[in-house]
């Protein structure tokens, strides 16, 4: 099997993830990471989405962060409420999961709007969860497609702050906070060059000494990837 | 509990210029109850909302709305509320006012409405740039720490609208599944209708039920499929292929304002 | 889930000087729980309840307590808690500090505490003495409004201590019927030890029920019975008979002293 | 039947309470009182008790707050930060019930301590749920037995301070407030002289104009308040 390159982002979000943690998910591509984690090396890893679902253990990726299949499968069902208060902003959760349209060399992020905020250019969803995952969650995992679109020197808005240590996975590599709080490049996928990622990225990125070669995708890891988006769509 | 059909209620309850909230999580979103605010033509609503959803994407792009308060406006898992934002860049079919917030700061701003408070403090907003354009966000310290913390304003809707499973005849109302913060704007607001799947001798007892007292609640309307394309738990599923089949319907104009002639009055 | 007995779980959760909340509002009391915390001989306890009832009028007896922190000490529907008369009016069996709140104000902590907040608003304690000597109740002024409000010290004990129906294998733990603020003070407290009547196969719907994942807990054990002579709804009735047979008992210290000897050790 | 005084004072107590109002009840003779008036005038009344349980309809009287009839019964279960946040702080309650240990001439209550706070001569058992029943409620009932201990000229220790308006339904007569907030006389109990009242009372205290006589228990009130009252000695 052959990776596409938002499989081989996804494959390297999910191994972020370590076993047994609390992992605050996001709908679309930060949830295929966490099911995938959990279907693979990660078995006991608890997924909790906004909508209040605790502990969901779907066998096939919800297309929404409220589906059926979600509250059918969690431990708890708790009101929205007490998922922001008494489980994230209480600090119990270890990784949240955040997408973004833009994003800076601090990992700071934006989807509010591009261009002015009274007069934007694209009006974006805006902040759901995003801003107190940022501040909440001990650890973050960002994903996002890399282009000076999105990799931004300065941005429109800053809708959220991550406030622990930070990665980025991209579609052509792995960037890690420093211990300023700058992201570096660490790794780039295969067939990817440093001058590709530095080129698409909108600020001078640093790059690591010891930039490594992501490993590529294993059978096993894409195979189960595609089976759990193949329940999606048959949904 | 009253008799009362769903054109009385959203006539008796919504008035032009009201804050309204409809809510519901993805799940059990009042849909018919939304359309039959379109059908009656009510105009310059507050809409209030988490998730805006199709559900406001239809009462924007009718017209209904002056204002919106939010904190997530696409359509889940799909892409852009076309609607929503026609109305928020170029003014179509007019300008729309917006409040925004983070999801745990619209929660919280329903726990202190339905609390009774004025406020409610969050670990939220800081080091964003939300609270420059949000005049509802502000901060407050902690007495005994001395900690700065983020403080929202309250909500208290005019009228809360949200769709549940099952009411008993006396009118008390059962949700469950997601949840979401279906008690709180319930409490939250000075009049609240609930349309439902189902009236029952008996409510069931279910895994996260939440059960509002009669009391709670000014009208319980019977209307099945009543939260379709979204779903109600135990009784039907998410129509997915309609989310999907909104976003070429709600891109053009002229395509949803047919669609809106046809399936909705 | 862990295979752990009672005594061992008290043992390894519960410190000398430790804070210490067994909650249970009249209903699912962790009384057994309690009882080995006598029999284990653990000292300098702050004990943190919002009604103490009978479970701490035996711990402050027994000379277990350094610390009250509690909003109502009666024996409901009966009279007065005589072990925590004696301590606070007599220093008996040594002085006891105590630190007092209204029901809001506490319940209120618990939420804070859960939340990681520092600090919770409520409209409470205005007018009454309770400020002037409860260091843990201030006041806080609304950033919108300027109205001023009470702001209570969140709560986060060292140790939580509750009694419930049931746990699966997975140390799910459900409660149902009177939940109090059961699962506030587990989310609140850094340690969290469940007793339970059953252990099952799949956690069964009850109304108003609250299940606690098991993530939040540390220690779940089997006492059948724990919490009498409170009661587990669905299990057995509260042994009103033994409530009030208890005024009699604990009135006499050397009564008492014989009758912890006999029935806890 | 022959009604005894706190028989007559509970009657009182019960006839306070309108149909189909919200009343928040405690433990002891409030409960008695507002079971009463449920099975009586006012079947329509919706009974919170601050355990959680929203519109309880017990058929004996529960010893405890938190007895199990009255989850059975209720219409819904709340949690306790919820019964005092949602429910009573918000306003929702028309009528609170207290008693206590000692009152002042504005209906002000002491639950706390008599005697010195730090060395107390009794300790009494508290707050509990009333400083918030007081200050939320739109309306206050008090029920206390008559006498100089407590109706006294200052309390040892404020405890709950009422903001609506207030009745106190003794063993000797019944106190209303006035515009200032003051409590007066304004009914005696069959058989109970205006001066008893006052010599009773620890301040000088005022009698309205027009003093009625409180209208003797009816029969039916009496039996049922007793067949009440069996139920849970039975339990």
């Amino acid at each position: 099997m052959t990776a596409t390159t938002d499989e081989i982002m996804t494959v390297a979000a999910a191994r972020e993830l370590r076993d047994g943690v609390l992992c605050f998910v996001g709908i679309g591509l930060p949830s295929a990471a966490a099911n995938l984690a959990r279907a693979t090396h990660a078995p006991n890893c608890v997924l909790i989405y906004e909508s209040g679902t605790i502990g969901a253990k779907p066998t096939r990726l919800p297309l929404s962060i409220g589906d059926g299949e979600l509250a059918d499968t969690a431990d708890a069902l708790v009101s929205v409420p007490e998922i922001f208060n008494y489980w994230l902003q209480a600090g119990r959760v270890d990784v949240g999961f955040l997408g973004a349209a833009q994003i800076d060399k601090y990992g700071r992020l934006n989807t509010t709007v591009v261009g002015d905020y009274a007069e934007p250019r694209v009006r974006l969803p805006g902040a759901g969860g995003a801003p107190e995952i940022a501040a909440s969650a001990k650890e973050v995992i960002m994903v996002l497609r890399h282009n000076t679109r999105a990799f931004v020197e300065e941005l429109s808005f800053v809708t959220s702050v991550v406030k622990g240590p930070r990665v980025v996975l991209t579609d052509l590599g792995v960037l890690r906070s420093d211990d300023t709080g700058e992201l570096v490049l660490v790794a780039v996928h295969p067939n990817v060059t440093v001058q590709q990622v530095k080129a698409a990225t909108g600020w001078d990125l640093r790059v690591s000494d010891n930039v490594t070669v992501t490993e590529p995708p294993t059978e096993r890891e894409l195979a189960v990837l595609r089976a759990l988006h193949q329940g999606s769509v048959r949904a | 509990m009253r008799e009362i059909g769903l054109a009385e209620a959203v006539a008796e309850l919504v008035r032009d210029g009201d804050s309204v909230a409809l809510e519901g999580f993805t799940h059990l979103i009042p849909v018919a109850a939304a359309h039959e605010i379109v059908r009656q033509r009510k105009r310059e609503l507050t809409l209030i909302r988490m998730t805006p959803d199709l559900v406001y994407d239809q009462l924007i792009g009718a017209g209904c709305a002056r204002k919106l308060i939010f904190s997530w406006g696409g359509n889940p898992g799909v892409g852009s509320l076309h609607r929503f934002r026609d109305a928020i860049e170029n003014g179509y079919p007019h300008r729309l006012e917006i409040e925004e917030h983070s999801h745990a700061g619209m929660a919280n701003r329903y726990v202190a409405g339905a609390s009774g408070l004025p406020f409610a403090v969050l670990r939220g907003y800081i080091g964003t740039d939300l609270p420059a354009v949000t005049p509802t966000i502000k901060t407050v310290r902690c007495p005994f720490t001395g900690e700065e913390l983020a403080a929202v304003l309250a909500l208290n809707p005019d009228v809360a609208i949200v769709h549940a499973q099952q009411a008993d005849r006396r009118g008390n109302v059962a949700f469950w599944g997601i949840t979401g913060v279906q008690k709180e704007v319930v409490l939250a607001s000075k009049k609240a209708l609930v349309t439902v799947e189902e009236i029952v001798d008996e409510i069931e007892p279910h895994h996260g039920q939440v059960v509002l007292p009669a009391m709670a609640v000014d009208a319980v309307v019977k209307v099945e499929r009543g939260a379709h394309p979204s779903y109600a738990h135990g009784y039907y599923e998410r129509d997915n292929g309609f989310y999907r089949e909104w976003d070429a319907i709600s891109r053009d104009r002229d395509k949803f304002a047919a669609w809106m002639r046809e399936h909705v009055g």
